[in-house]
């Protein structure tokens, strides 16, 4: 493998690793030695700096991630607080309704009553910081409780959780959310 | 989500089989939907197979190979069974019409107004269904190949998160090439099955699903008829049947066959290579 | 601003941003012409793909977003944090095929089409974000349309629907996409 090519790998495994990686890990995956990946690391972390680029490398915990350049954070603030024109979708929408009433709750217990994996919807709803994670449950593996935020009360014009609306469908009968959602902690 | 059973629709199309209550004792498990194409899919697959004309289905044979399939599907207690059932009756409707020696007025009549064949709707909705299906393959194409482009991890992407698995067959067998070879187990089987009733000892799915990963830690690969060989009854074939069922959604193992009848071989799928090192 | 910071500012956006960002998007941030935002963008892509570089901008969905070089993605799933890309059911993807070619199309649609109830499959792609409700059909019932999202697009790396691959087998004679998938709206 030419050098230019193990450089790109290199750059390609620091990108997409959603945690910091380790130099150790990129020489198992490359089957080249450990101080080859540090230097071409160090090359790679050089190259960035230069020319008041907008990404660079940053070593943090141990590894190596991308971030962008803080010189940049107040474009980057402009741009998150952007309003989204994608309106919550249906799925987000109705994990969201169970965390709401049911808080602090269970990414199990959520999964539970809407019957599927609700990865992506609690993804999406952390990242919109309409909910967040609060402490971990007693038991078995102590899984992540999660409730809703300020942001939550201030997107729904609410002033506190007591003001959620009951939810009590009288055209459906025997669908009040308090049996329904009633399951068990 | 799953669809409702009519267990009184399933006892007419039940010819060989004896229902045996496993209904009762697993009663949490349940395949999901998702895993099969349905009818249209079996329909299709089944005239490809026969090598028939699109256009001028053998109606009689295949409403018997569809109902044998039916059989199993009902037996494996699978529930998407209703979508299959309306299939079979307009499979029955079809084959009756077509039985039904022609009055000798349409003779005159279908000059003006030419006499329809009563297959005709359903090779229409087999030939759109036909059409759905390339529209997959082009999707599934194009999904192979952005599957290699990663993007910034923590974003909303889909592909990025990392979801329990979905539910697709993995490898390169049709899920009624598997119960196909499962059917014929089952029959070639059934004289011994008839020992069924004496006291055996129960084994979960579960357990099942572990004995052939461990199995697979030893082998690369196990075959379908040695994995049966060793179950005396319905019930644990039943059990084995839809552990395999299971193993293919999580992804765990894959199925396949290197000629055309030949023994269906198990390997291990691509969430568990990580054992390998 | 110097040309080199509009530029990393752009890269950073870019960068930061989980979705594809439009030119327009970043042209409102920063106060310049979206056609400067797009010729510095094509230049940010060019230098990109020289050198075999591990990461690059492409063009999905509308907008721009960075994405490793696909040539490196046996060695991605090599790593341990990998995101990992889960393939689509089949069931699920000829519901997808269906939507993305009739839509906005109802669930009673696709099911006369698949001969299958749909409710898992559709459940899995809103889950997944990968189509959305769209409104309610006139008629008896109201039923709910069904039609692809953005994520959609980012997920088969498709610009708009335009790019939709055609669909065409000479082998069956008549039956083009376009007449068969033309049920009634």
């Amino acid at each position: 493998m030419g050098f230019n090519k193990v450089r790109g790998i290199i750059e390609a495994l620091v990108f997409a690793s959603s945690e910091p990686v380790r130099p150790r890990e990129i020489a198992g995956i490359l089957g080249i030695n450990e101080h080859t990946v540090c230097e071409l690391l160090d090359d790679l972390i050089e190259e960035y700096r230069q020319k008041k680029r907008g990404i660079q490398i940053t070593q943090v915990a141990g590894g190596y991630q991308f971030a962008t350049n803080p010189e940049y954070a107040d474009f980057i603030k402009k741009m998150k607080k952007a309003p989204r024109h994608t309106p919550l979708s249906q799925a987000a929408l109705e994990t969201l309704a169970i965390i709401a009433y049911k808080q602090p709750v269970t990414r199990a217990e959520i999964e539970a009553l809407r019957g599927v994996s609700v990865d992506s919807s609690l993804n999406t709803l952390l990242e919109r910081g309409l909910i967040e994670e609060k402490g971990r449950k007693d038991g078995p593996g102590r899984p992540i409780l999660y409730a809703t935020t300020g942001s939550f009360l201030k997107y729904f014009g609410l002033n506190d959780l007591s003001e959620l609306p009951a939810i009590d469908d009288p055209t459906v009968p025997g669908t009040a959310v308090e049996s329904i959602m009633n399951i068990d902690h | 989500m799953l669809l409702k059973k009519r267990p009184g629709f399933l006892s007419r199309f039940r010819h060989g089989f004896r229902r045996n209550g496993q209904r009762a004792e697993q009663p949490e498990y349940k395949v999901k939907l998702d895993i099969f194409e349905g009818p249209l899919d079996l329909l299709l697959h089944l005239i490809e197979r026969a090598e028939i004309d699109i256009y001028n289905i053998p109606i009689a044979y295949i409403t018997e190979e569809y109902l044998a399939y039916l059989r199993t599907i009902e037996l494996l207690d699978l529930y998407y069974a209703g979508d299959f059932l309306v299939m079979a009756s307009t499979l029955m409707q079809i084959k009756a019409r077509m039985l039904l020696p022609r009055p000798p007025e349409t003779l005159v009549e279908s000059e003006e107004n030419e006499e329809e064949d009563p297959r005709r709707e359903l090779v229409e909705r087999l030939l759109e269904y036909k059409k759905v299906k390339e529209a997959a393959a082009a999707l599934r194409a194009q999904e192979e190949q952005w599957s290699r482009y990663y993007y910034r991890s923590g974003g909303t992407f889909p592909d990025l998160e990392e979801e329990k698995p979905d539910d697709p067959v993995g490898g390169d067998l049709s899920l009624w090439d598997l119960i196909q070879a499962f059917r014929s187990l089952l029959e070639s089987l059934t004289p011994r099955l008839e020992l069924e009733g004496m006291p055996v000892e129960e084994e979960s799915i579960q357990d099942r699903m572990d004995e052939i990963m461990q199995r697979l830690s030893r082998k690369p690969q196990l075959y379908f008829s040695t994995l049966f060989s060793g179950l005396t009854t319905k019930k644990s074939m039943i059990t084995c049947f839809l552990a395999i069922l299971e193993l293919i959604r999580m992804h765990r193992i894959r199925v396949r066959q290197d000629r055309l009848f030949g023994d269906i071989e198990i390997i291990r799928g691509e969430e568990d290579d990580g054992g390998l090192q």
